[in-house]
């Protein structure tokens, strides 16, 4: 792979440290992007309170595209061609079955959320059985998944609009400390995902098996369980996103996860995760989630058009790419 | 008589309260239609994706089927023109409903979507003569029906002393939309009243309370939820506000248009349909007839369909 | 030889398959018109798969395939209809915009996935711009192009064939071919051999978005009319057609004679189902299903790894 | 001849080399005319590799000047065209086909300017030639894909490519560890071109670990030693055990190599698979064969029926060395020490998370041991040298407690050092009670074996113990099939 080649860099030690460092944590740009988002934000936030208010709200709504974000690293790591696209469609099952189930009724929050997890894991199942035993490109299963996850929504409800019970609602609204509780909920989420790739043999094994799938079953991994434990933990945290979404929100819509098809994507790689597999990180999650969020209400503080609006947004993923690259090739 | 013809309802989404209470409306209509012997088949088609090119193909299929008409709710007013035009020249029936197609052969019931924009900004101008911030929650970028309605609301706002100080774009998706309105609120004034496509009221106002904000006027877009919380502000505070949008049902007047057209009488190309209106006095009774979670609706009959025809005549 | 024939073999049978259904419950089909209204709002997805083959092609992947072909078609009708001149430097812009991006992505070794995403924005953004709301025209000449009553077969089964035949004699005999194909299957032995991989990949994105501005300006031959969010499933469709024509994500195994049956065949698959007319709840259930289905078949056929 | 008055191809004038701190080639001076055949040896990372990429132009030099043809080269980056008008070719030591191309797809990579009009038909003539040439009888087809290819074939058709016809005709061909995926029988094929080659004017750099093959072609001997040339001289100056002096190896803190007395007494059987294959406790049984005749699959499922897809055991059944390193080993984006770690994470962990502290430990403690020759285990794998990667996959699967261990042709590119190292450790291991599956296509691996069994065509040939281990007694065991078979 390495060729001992064409990269002879001649580098300054020492004064390129500190660019070297920055270029090791991709993500330190995604959060330099994130900040600039925000104090170019700040300017034209005319209320008192308005900074405090658009970081409440940058944290709360990032919270949902860091959960399902985490999920999507996951996937991700797992190499080429590994990419969840039913998440979307997962996040409206889980949320539309639990809230119907709990038909407003406080009682049965916990029940609720379990079946919400349930619906997840079965989401994941039934994805891992498909790229895992038709062998169908991960790609393309869980592009079909999603269409079936989307008919059962349908059937199941016909798109009625549940309320969620109250308690729900008002903690899914809530904060805690001056931080929204659905951060708290992602914060939980990311740290477990940090300990996972940092500190667990799960994480090594999910890593070795991104970077060569080959080379780590003959290393030991057992590769299926990674991948079955991927698939799987991804299309839960989906689910648990689309239940706190639709308690956040007042009820499951047939369209809510939609932007978190492209979102959860997003986040993943302008996080500073490797694409390729076999690199990933956590802390660029939140990052990229506040960005994405804060790029959004800048433009639309600007009073920018649609059109501007998306242009800039493009430019700017990609600038932020291209900082947050290596120099020279990759290896 | 049209008891032998096949009508066929091409619609590009399913994935929102309203289209799914006008695909049971259609399914309703369609089962006693045919149970009374008024057409043979009248089947539901969806595509997969909200894609005008999904819908082009699902027209041509249709035309391959050899349904007598077809009854559109269409992706895109233009882009699925040349598959209308095949069917126009197949000797098909083609009548569009709430997303309307240009295509000249093809039969329009249309909503006047500018004059709902108007008629928000109207209310409001009513209720605050001096005047005051306006925010805009608008729906998907590049689509006609959010053109048309933001077109409207932007006129109108110059004939009064509104200012529209911030506008977003909610995509037509609740969370979309209450993040859309979360994100831009710190850097607005005060706002007096919201404006907005249908939908998104609810966003709209759990966003403010969010920020701590006081909730403005928000013009409402016949969700249940939306009526809910208002009747909820209404008996709690004497909250008042107006809710307007397209009644799902339109299906069905669709549907009678296309058999009046096969049973070959003379119907306008160009019918218009008024929007369904709720106002403080008359939320309480359109509540309690519509289901939970979904959208206040009136269903058409024939005779409705013959009216409209003969007073656009 | 042997493992590529049957790599294309696949595809084949599932069309065949397919067709074989769609005639036996639409015997209407089985004619010239029925041939042209089944298969001709595949012309587009057919150049789109095209280019998404290419980018496949040199190891990487275009996320942003479905918003740029919404671009192309936005330019095509406005600027290309009222302004000829200024719509093609605006077409012939864009695509060395898109030869750019390969070269940086090259260059900066960034992953095409997340580029190509960002950029998706872009081109969405900036045909909103061109069209915020929908319209403009077809040019006459490529309405009557794409409508062409041609003898013997429509225009729709003329156009892949010759876009597949073109396409193989490009990617698989010519070489040219040879050495992007051998940019997906092992960049450093072009480099070795002193080719500037650069200079390929930025050649495959740009033969790329060739592809998707003529799948843009057929669409809109056969739409008549553009908006801003035309093409976007294209995107997802292109990929799903590369790949049920017996193509990889990796490794430069691609298949253009294969990537246009595949287009064909997830049309068709769309048609099938609205022939067996399923209750609206399932209908969207339905085309994961034939999706399912159909690439479920590749087991039959793909070898058993050695391993794993 | 080519020229009278021989014209050096090459020449380096006080060529240097860095890496960042590491300094991979250090005040090179050579010269090379053509007719030379120059044999490079050196330990693993001594730097062989590095000097083959500044000749042929892939690598600037830190320092000093390279001259192609007795000419100056002006600007560092032209050097790779200079080399290739130069006729210098290169066969590099990770394989360099494009798996997806044909055979004579892969001819065209390197052929610039080949005439466009029936090109696949005179390629496809043009590689069966140079195919007939280097490897007589070989069966290869210049139309198949380089991915269906077994691993010998594929090294065949790289060194095929490297000799074709072709506009520029090749001068110099530098082969960089040729024939370690290749059996002896072809080795001698390559080896005997090899000197035809030469004998027509032409020159070759050969780099080999296997000091057989170099006093076989070489007419002079370069020794390279952490990135010094130490010795360059006439190949008659040289005897076996002076080269292996010269070279040092990079294992000296170890104790002495002693080949261990063969064992006769052996555990309960441990291992039988379908074929036949079997072995016992304790034992060090071979697979012997030609190259591609299924001993890498053997291999491969012995490890796969004996491991889950599913699960990991804290003791292992089995544990597996790689020999294709890139494709079965090497975790490219990961350090030496988390490479090394990977097989007993588990192992040595008494909760789900990493230790580290065993990590760390198992890692040093093989860094030693083995003489991983870096300085810092956080250093990304791909930065060591080739054989230094191997070293890095032995380690691996040694450094776990599985009773059984496959080695799938483990020591390609490791150097004669090391080589004599491991055997001990193998033996020292084995003494403990572990069995090792061993699969080589260097003659004298097998015979160290206890056991050896000879493949052919997927199955077993024959059974050899003890004294029937002979060289010429498993050449006609896989020779014997070969004419049966035709
Ligand atoms: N890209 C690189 N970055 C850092 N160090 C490198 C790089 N390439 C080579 N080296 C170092 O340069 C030294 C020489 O490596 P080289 O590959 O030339 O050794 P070699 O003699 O070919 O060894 P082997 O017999 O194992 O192939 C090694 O110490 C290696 O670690
Ligand atoms: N079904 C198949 N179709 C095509 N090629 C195959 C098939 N099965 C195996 N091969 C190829 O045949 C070759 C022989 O495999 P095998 O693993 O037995 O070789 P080997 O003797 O272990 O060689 P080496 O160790 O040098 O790689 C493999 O390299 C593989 O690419
Ligand atoms: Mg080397
Ligand atoms: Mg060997």
């Amino acid at each position: 792979m390495l060729n001992k080649t064409g990269e002879t860099q001649h580098e300054k030690r020492g004064a390129r440290y500190l660019l070297g460092m920055m270029s090791r944590k991709a993500w330190i740009w995604a959060y330099i992007a994130a900040g600039a988002t925000y104090i170019a934000t700040l300017m034209v936030v005319s209320s008192s309170g308005g900074a405090g208010a658009l970081l409440y709200a940058a944290f709360t709504f990032a919270s949902f595209a860091v959960i399902v974000g985490v999920g999507q690293m996951f996937v991700v790591t797992l190499g080429p061609g590994n990419v969840d696209l039913s998440i979307p469609a997962s996040m409206t099952l889980a949320a539309t079955l639990s809230l119907k189930f709990m038909a407003t009724d406080g009682a049965l929050v916990v029940p609720g959320l379990a079946i919400a997890i349930g619906v997840g894991l079965g989401c994941g199942l039934f994805n891992f059985s498909l790229i895992m035993l038709l062998r169908i490109p991960p790609i393309i299963a869980t592009l079909s998944s999603s269409f079936l996850f989307q008919s059962l929504a349908i059937w199941s409800n016909r798109g009625l609009r549940i309320k969620p019970p109250e308690v729900l609602a008002d903690f899914s609204t809530g904060g805690t400390f001056g931080i929204p509780n659905a951060a708290w909920v992602a914060l939980l989420v990311s740290v477990l995902a940090w300990c996972v790739l940092e500190k667990a043999i799960a994480g090594r094994w999910i890593l070795a098996t991104g970077q060569n799938k080959r080379a780590a079953r003959l290393g030991g991994v057992p590769v299926n369980a990674v991948r079955f434990g991927v698939y799987v933990s991804c299309a839960v945290l989906a689910g648990v996103a689309g239940f706190m979404l639709a308690s956040f929100s007042g009820g499951a819509n047939l369209n809510m996860g939609t932007e978190y098809m492209l979102m959860s994507i997003a986040v993943v790689v302008i996080g500073g995760s490797s694409i390729a597999g076999g690199n990933s990180n956590v802390p660029g999650i939140w990052a990229a989630a506040l960005f994405m969020f804060l790029i959004v209400s800048m433009l639309n503080s600007y009073g920018l058009g649609a059109g501007v609006r998306l242009m800039l947004t493009g430019l700017i993923i990609v600038s932020v790419v291209v900082l947050a690259s290596k120099r020279g090739r990759r290896v | 008589d049209t008891s032998e013809k096949k009508i066929a309802l091409s619609n590009n989404y399913a994935g929102n309260s309203w289209r799914q209470a006008m695909l049971e409306s259609w399914g309703k209509v369609a089962y006693m239609a045919i149970e009374d012997g008024h057409v043979a088949a009248a089947d539901a088609f969806t595509t997969s994706e909200n894609q005008a090119t999904e819908q082009a193909a699902q027209i041509q299929n249709m035309i391959l089927q050899g349904y007598d008409a077809i009854v559109v709710n269409a992706a895109s007013p233009t882009a699925i023109n040349g598959a209308v035009k095949e069917a126009c020249d197949a000797g098909i029936t083609v009548v569009s409903f709430d997303g309307i197609v240009t295509e000249p052969c093809a039969w329009r019931i249309a909503v006047d979507f500018k004059q709902m924009g108007r008629d928000q900004v109207k209310y409001l101008a009513e209720r605050y003569p001096e005047g005051g911030n306006l925010l805009e929650i608008r729906g998907l970028a590049g689509v006609f029906v959010d053109d048309e309605i933001s077109a409207g609301i932007h006129e109108e706002v110059a004939n009064t002393d509104f200012k529209i100080v911030g506008s977003v774009h909610g995509d037509w998706a609740q969370d979309v939309a209450q993040k859309a309105v979360a994100g831009i609120l710190p850097s607005l004034p005060e706002i007096k009243a919201v404006v907005t496509q249908g939908g998104d009221g609810y966003g709209a106002a759990q966003a403010f309370a969010a920020a701590d904000r006081p909730t403005p006027t928000i013009v409402m877009g016949n969700r249940r939820d939306e009526l809910d919380w208002w009747k909820e502000q209404k008996d709690e505070n004497g909250y008042e506000t107006t809710s307007l949008s397209i009644a799902p049902g339109v299906s069905t007047l669709a549907f009678w248009v296309a058999q009046q057209v096969l049973d070959g009488n003379e119907v306008p190309k160009d019918l218009t349909v008024p929007f369904l209106r709720v106002d403080q006095d008359t939320l309480e009774e359109i509540l309690a007839e519509t289901p939970v979670g979904s959208v206040a609706n009136v269903e058409y009959s024939l005779d409705d369909a013959k009216s409209l025809i003969e007073s656009a005549k | 030889m042997s493992r590529d024939h049957l790599r294309i073999l696949l595809p084949v049978l599932s069309l065949a398959i397919l067709l074989a259904a769609v005639f036996y419950m639409q015997p209407r089909a089985m004619s010239y018109f029925g041939l042209n209204l089944l298969f001709n709002l595949a012309v587009p997805v057919v150049l789109a798969t095209i280019a998404q083959m290419m980018i496949l092609m040199v190891n990487d992947i275009d996320l942003s395939i479905g918003t740029f072909v919404s671009f192309c078609a936005c330019i095509t009708a406005t600027f290309v209809q009222t302004d000829p001149v200024v719509g093609y430097a605006i077409l012939f812009g864009a695509i060395l915009v898109y030869a750019a991006m390969g070269a940086i992505i090259y260059a900066r070794g960034l992953p095409a996935i997340v580029v190509t995403l960002g950029m998706s924005f872009f081109w969405s953004g900036m045909a909103v711009l061109v069209l915020p709301s929908p319209g403009g025209s077809a040019p006459d000449w490529l309405r009557a192009l794409m409508t062409a009553k041609t003898p013997f077969l429509p225009v729709a089964i003329i156009a892949p064939i010759v876009i597949a035949a073109i396409m193989h004699y490009f990617v698989k005999r010519s070489a040219l071919g040879v050495l992007l194909r051998g940019v997906g299957g092992n960049e450093q032995a072009i480099e070795r051999s002193g080719w500037s991989v650069m200079g390929l990949k930025a050649f495959a994105y740009g033969v790329a978005a060739l592809f998707c501005v003529l799948s843009g300006m057929a669409l809109v031959g056969l739409a008549t009319s553009a908006d801003a969010n035309i093409a976007l499933r294209y995107t997802l469709l292109s990929i799903a057609g590369v790949i049920l024509g017996g193509g990889e994500f990796t490794g430069g195994r691609v298949s253009p004679v294969g990537a246009v049956i595949g287009a064909l065949t997830l049309t068709l698959a769309a048609s099938f189902l609205s022939f067996l007319h399923l209750s609206p709840d399932w209908q969207i259930g339905a085309q994961g299903a034939i999706l399912i289905i159909v690439l479920a078949v590749r087991l039959v056929f793909t070898r058993r790894e050695a391993l794993i | 001849m080519i020229g009278t008055q021989k014209v050096p191809i090459i020449t380096l004038a006080d060529v240097g080399v860095s890496f960042g701190a590491v300094k991979a080639l250090n005040d090179v001076e050579l010269t090379i005319l053509p007719g030379e055949c120059v044999g490079v040896v050196g330990h693993n990372g001594a730097g062989k590799s590095t000097l083959v990429n500044v000749i042929n132009g892939r690598l600037s030099s830190t320092r000093g000047d390279v001259s192609y043809d007795g000419e100056q080269s002006a600007a560092d980056f032209r050097n790779a065209l200079l080399a290739r008008n130069a006729g210098i070719r290169s066969v590099f030591q990770e394989l360099s086909l494009c798996p997806n191309l044909t055979v004579l797809e892969n001819y065209r990579i390197p052929y610039r300017n080949m005439p466009r009009r029936a090109w696949r038909r005179n390629a496809a003539s043009a590689v069966r030639a140079s195919l007939d040439a280097v490897f007589p009888g070989n069966a290869i087809d210049p139309y198949s894909v380089v991915d269906d290819l077994p691993i010998a074939d594929r090294q065949m058709v790289e060194i095929a490519i490297a000799f074709s016809r072709r506009d520029i005709d090749a001068r110099l061909v530098i082969l960089d560890e040729p024939t370690s995926s290749l059996d002896g029988a072809i080795a001698d094929q390559l080896l005997a071109y090899i000197k035809k080659f030469c004998a027509d004017g032409g020159a070759i750099i050969f780099i080999s670990h296997m000091m057989g093959e170099i006093f076989d072609v070489a007419s002079r001997i370069v020794v390279m030693k952490d990135g010094f040339i130490t010795q360059d001289n006439d190949a008659r100056h040289f005897t076996r055990d002076g080269l292996v002096d010269a070279m040092g190896h990079v294992v000296p803190d170890t104790a002495e190599v002693t080949g261990a007395k063969r064992r006769q007494e052996f555990g309960p059987e441990v291992l039988r698979m379908e074929n036949g294959l079997n072995a016992r406790q304790g034992e060090v049984v071979g697979l012997a064969g030609l190259a591609g005749h299924g001993q890498a699959e053997a291999l491969a499922q012995c490890f796969l029926d004996r491991t889950s897809d599913w699960s990991a055991s804290r003791d292992p059944a089995v544990v597996f060395v790689a020999g294709d390193r890139s494709r079965d080993g090497v975790m490219p984006l990961w350090s030496i020490m988390r490479n090394l770690s990977l097989q007993t994470l588990v192992e040595f962990s008494r909760t789900f998370l990493v230790d580290r502290k065993a990590e760390r430990k198992v890692a040093d403690e093989w860094h030693r041991k083995i003489g991983i020759k870096t300085d810092d285990l956080e250093n990304p794998i791909l930065s060591l040298s080739g054989g230094n990667q191997q070293k890095v996959l032995f380690s691996r699967a040694l450094a776990s407690s599985a009773p059984i261990v496959v080695m799938d042709d483990p020591m390609r590119g490791v150097d004669v050092g090391t080589k004599k190292e491991v055997y001990r450790m193998i033996r020292a291991e084995a003494e403990k009670g572990r069995t090792f599956l061993w699969y080589s296509t260097e003659t004298d691996e097998i015979l160290e074996c206890d056991r050896v069994f000879v493949f052919r065509d997927s199955e077993i040939a024959a059974e050899l113990q003890g004294d029937q281990i002979t060289e010429e007694n498993m050449l006609r065991a896989s020779f014997e099939m070969q004419e049966a078979g035709q």
